[in-house]
């Protein structure tokens, strides 16, 4: 089962403006991804964009693939233009997923904006683990009501995010971090037995790191860098963490909270 | 079609002999554990390995990549396990397979240079060395050894003194005139150069206004380059008589094909790997099945054949 | 969101005054005629002609270009139709705009720029005076002009004394240090430098075994070498007081916004204008809407203000 | 109307293998395109491939445009990818066409290989030329019988080409300058009453222009040659002349048959 394989386009969703749902269909049998883990695909038959894209599991159903992504720069707005048939190379999956299978402790789940991508198929994971399955709570955070995603698909598994947007037309008004904040301090949650796991853009997950430090919060975060090879060769996508570099394809893209230096 | 036994893929490199002249670039294949899992690295021609120093160093803060149009930047820095870890971790790996292993090296001074290649030459399973002297990404002042003729005379001929291995020079485009730069390596007593390492680049962010690497430039490699890469090759293999390794862009077997044709006696494939990680398997078949379809039975015939 | 108002495009090079930092690069405008239906002359910062000789030149047999990785290769061979002819035939419809003319001219021997130089100085409807040192397409012996720091400082103090328009060395990227071949210019007396003329390439087509350019090697331009030119304006910038102008590979109002922020006081388009014949002035409008959204009152608090 | 403009596929149909057939639909009003002349299409958002590619126009129709074409690289394998819908910017017409209006002679086509794409566009439009419009002979040249295209297409506007394959397989076997030849000379026609317009791949119209020159037949062809402005400037288009080089994509790419320098 190599994990260099091509998949075809069953479909490429717009979901709200500039994000998209991918469905592609591998031509061979894959290796199963865990949540947090990535692939990276190409996006093109020329030379430019050159590199392939790292994009995180969010999804797997019958055999497909499923990711969710925005369009920022050359490579996914090439991306958001195919249609169902075209091909796509893939590698993966690839990295380290969340660390979740043993675990007991009542679950944190942390999504900020995309953060959801991966987050949701960590939570679509769980739902499925048999009872007495952990219970689950996951805070959900986006910059506007239209920019919260995955609300059908979270019902659906049987959970009801704790939703907060930044200009408040959705749930609390605020930044997650803040209204995690509140949660903690408030119900006075026994931090010793709950576990985070987080994704998010980048300031969203340097403060929740000092919250988690700050509260003695265990967690994981999955982390993004920019990559050329995905596969732990390149040394391009390092970051700084208190044991030194590590590389966010092989070590990570899910770090200890605790172990970054930000 | 001519018969399937005609197509000679050997070339040697100084006493190195080689099964094919397909290689991997220094620090785009790792230490060869993660390509394994993709190729049989027994049929690649050599495998060279990320540019290893004395000591283990961390290399550069992130960001240390940059995609830019059929190219990338990158910074890292050297950031490398050091020789001892190398020889107890990796090599015992790498010595499974049938294929040479060639450590590309470097130092931040002339004795360290020298101190690492007397190292490196006394351990088996270690088949050639190949000098770095060319790497874009090192602190100011260091650029001397690959960028000044009487530098790299002095570096190259110390280093020849300590290794009867083969040893390569790998060169810096980053000069006004390459084949002086070749011809000096080969004076010094290079078995053979190889070119090139990446064009010194850099790149903006336009809304932060930060460079996109924290090292401020960076090394600029694959296609976008490949056309500087081939012309400088060219220049070199007419000027030397020692043999040339091509590289710089090479992502399929045209590309390596028109190095040779340029007159590269080997070719390396460096920022290919990333785009497809079978890359250097795909490249050797596809030379091979060039050569059989043109009728060519050794790729000596084809190695500088360019009709000019 | 700023005041409309507020985004000052213009910018000096020496005595002549741009409306806005946009030029066209020699070579790639022709005499302006061919673009005038694409676009409005009078909205671009100057249009930098095609590089013109004292007798008209055949240039070079085809093929001429060769397409690369985001990149191309061409070896024209600096074929124009002559000083004279220019002036006759070409001037009088550039004359008609409110754009500055820069000619772009070369010799073939120091005193044949110096001929050159004074012809054109004397002549109504030219406003500055770009020499070009670094085509890497004409004979053997001719790149010292670009690449030796001896021969530079002659041939441009030499042209110098025959102008006071305002004089833009052209620099050539395929030197080991730039930033010294601007100094040298500078110290010659140059009002401004232009920097990246074309790296030198050469590409192969392996079924005919030919150079895919008549001229064996031609010069390297576009997206693919837009590292290579960000970063070797950034060194310019840091080490002269002239005005440097920026080109190479701008297509996009990005691409042009990430030279200023390197340094460049002006920007060239040249093999952009291929890709699209509206790039110029869809640059220009980039570059305001950048300024005023961000809120730069002046082009210049842009320049060089990349954050190191 | 601005020579510089969008459109989208209306259909990109392979006719045999590697032969393709784009109809495009302008996104404006476009200038009408001559036969001879042709288009720079851009195959790509990213940088790779750069170039704008060539191709002569094939056939007007209703408003849409027309390009047949083979894959022979990697631009026009990029092309054959493009689906419905998908969008194009185009610069053109481009270049002089064939100067046929004022003729008052018997016209002879000749069409080597590809070479049929403009010299069909021509036939189409001397086809429309009302009465007494010249009698028009059009010689097809392919490799094999499958590669003969267009044979539907010009029975439609009346007609019968007389055709040659290098291998027999369908009308005579043997390369289209000697048929030429062997019918110029079977027929010994008036050579100054005839006239030609040749397109096709480079060897074979070198060789027809010796046919020409030897015979005193005045005509016709159309070049080809590596572009990358398509409008003048980057003289990279020339080809040899008796007057000099001159640019293919300026004035030509159709030049009298004498004046090319081989
Ligand atoms: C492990 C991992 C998982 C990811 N999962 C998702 C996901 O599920 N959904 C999603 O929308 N995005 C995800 N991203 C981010 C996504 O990879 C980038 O948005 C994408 O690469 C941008 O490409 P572009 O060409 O559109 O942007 P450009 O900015 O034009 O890209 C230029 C270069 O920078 C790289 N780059 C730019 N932004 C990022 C980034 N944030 N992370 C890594 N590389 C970047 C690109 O890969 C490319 O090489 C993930 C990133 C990583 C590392
Ligand atoms: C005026 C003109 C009209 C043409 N009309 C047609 C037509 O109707 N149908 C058709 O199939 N082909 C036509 N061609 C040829 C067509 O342009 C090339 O086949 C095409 O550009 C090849 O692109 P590629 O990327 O697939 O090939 P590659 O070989 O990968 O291209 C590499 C580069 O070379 C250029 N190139 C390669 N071959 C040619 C060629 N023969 N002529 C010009 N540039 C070339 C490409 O444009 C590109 O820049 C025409 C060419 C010209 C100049
Ligand atoms: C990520 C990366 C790391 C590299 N590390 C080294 C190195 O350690 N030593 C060295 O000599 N060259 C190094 N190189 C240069 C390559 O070996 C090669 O010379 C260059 O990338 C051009 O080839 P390419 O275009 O095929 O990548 C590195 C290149 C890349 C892209
Ligand atoms: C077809 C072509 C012709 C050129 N002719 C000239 C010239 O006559 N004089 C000159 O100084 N530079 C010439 N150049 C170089 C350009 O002006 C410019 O420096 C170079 O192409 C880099 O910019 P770009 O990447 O935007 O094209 C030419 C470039 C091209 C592509
Ligand atoms: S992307 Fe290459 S090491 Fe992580
Ligand atoms: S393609 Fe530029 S002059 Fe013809």
């Amino acid at each position: 089962m190599s994990r260099l394989f091509k998949a075809s386009v069953s479909e490429n969703k717009e979901l709200i403006k500039n994000h998209y749902l991918l469905t592609l269909n591998p031509l061979k049998k894959i290796k199963k991804p865990e949540p947090g883990q990535f692939f990276m695909l190409s996006v093109d038959k020329g030379l430019d964009p050159l590199l392939k894209r790292p994009l995180s599991i969010h999804r797997l159903t019958g055999g497909n693939l499923q990711f969710l992504y925005r369009v920022v720069g050359s490579g996914t707005n090439i991306l958001s233009e195919k249609k169902t048939g075209d091909i796509l190379e893939l590698i993966g999956p690839l990295g380290k997923g969340f660390p979740f299978k043993k675990t007991q402790k009542n679950i944190i789940l942390v999504a900020g904006g995309l953060g959801i991508a991966p987050i949701f198929a960590l939570a679509e994971t769980l739902a499925k683990i048999p009872p007495p399955a952990p219970p689950v709570l996951l805070f959900q955070g986006a910059r506007t009501e239209d920019e919260v995603l995955c609300i059908d698909k979270l019902k659906s598994i049987g959970i009801d995010p704790i939703i907060s947007t930044d200009n408040g037309t959705l749930g609390e008004k605020g930044n997650i971090v803040s209204v995690l904040k509140k949660y903690l301090t408030r119900h006075s949650l026994p931090v010793n037995r709950y576990i985070l796991y987080a994704c998010g853009p980048e300031p969203m997950l340097k403060s929740l790191s000092s919250l988690a430090i700050k509260h003695k919060l265990k967690g994981y975060i999955a982390l993004e860098q920019h990559m050329a090879c995905g596969l732990g060769t390149c040394l391009g996508c390092v970051v700084n963490t208190i044991d030194g570099y590590k590389r966010v394809c092989k070590e990570g893209p899910v770090f200890p909270i605790e172990k970054i230096v930000w | 079609m001519a018969n399937k036994k005609t197509a000679d893929l050997k070339v040697n490199l100084g006493k190195l002999k080689l099964k094919n002249p397909v290689m991997t670039a220094s620090g785009t294949f790792g230490y060869g554990d993660e390509y394994s899992e993709f190729i049989d690295i027994n049929k690649l021609g050599a495998v060279v390995v990320k540019g290893l120093s004395l000591k283990p160093k961390e290399g550069n803060p992130p960001p240390r990549i940059a995609e830019t149009p059929a190219g990338m930047l990158n910074a890292i820095g050297l950031q490398n396990i050091g020789i001892d870890s190398f020889i107890k971790k990796k090599l015992p790996f790498l010595r499974q397979f049938k294929t040479p292993v060639i450590v590309n090296f470097f130092g931040d001074s002339i004795a360290e240079y020298v101190k690492t290649a007397k190292k490196l030459n006394a351990i088996k399973g270690i088949h050639a060395l190949e000098m770095n002297i060319s790497c874009p990404n090192k602190q100011a002042g260091w650029s001397i050894f690959g960028t000044d003729p009487k530098v790299t005379f002095k570096v190259v001929s110390e280093v020849r003194k300590m290794t009867d291995l083969t040893l390569i020079v790998k060169l810096s485009p980053n000069v006004t005139d390459i084949a002086l730069m070749a011809r000096v390596a080969e004076d010094a007593g290079a078995d053979a150069v190889s070119l090139i390492n990446t064009l010194t680049g850099m790149a903006i962010d336009i809304k932060t206004k930060r460079p996109k690497l924290a090292n401020i430039t960076g090394g600029l490699s694959g296609p976008a380059v490949k056309p500087v890469a081939v012309r400088m090759v060219w220049e070199c293999y007419k000027s030397l008589s020692i043999p040339v390794i091509g590289m710089g862009g090479i992502i399929s077997a045209a590309d390596a094909i028109e190095f040779i044709l340029a007159g590269a006696s080997a070719v390396a494939v460096g920022t290919g790997n990333f785009i497809n990680p079978e890359a250097t398997v795909n490249i050797i078949k596809g030379i091979k099945s060039f050569m059989l379809s043109e009728g060519i039975k050794s790729i000596k015939d084809l190695r500088g054949s360019v009709k000019c």
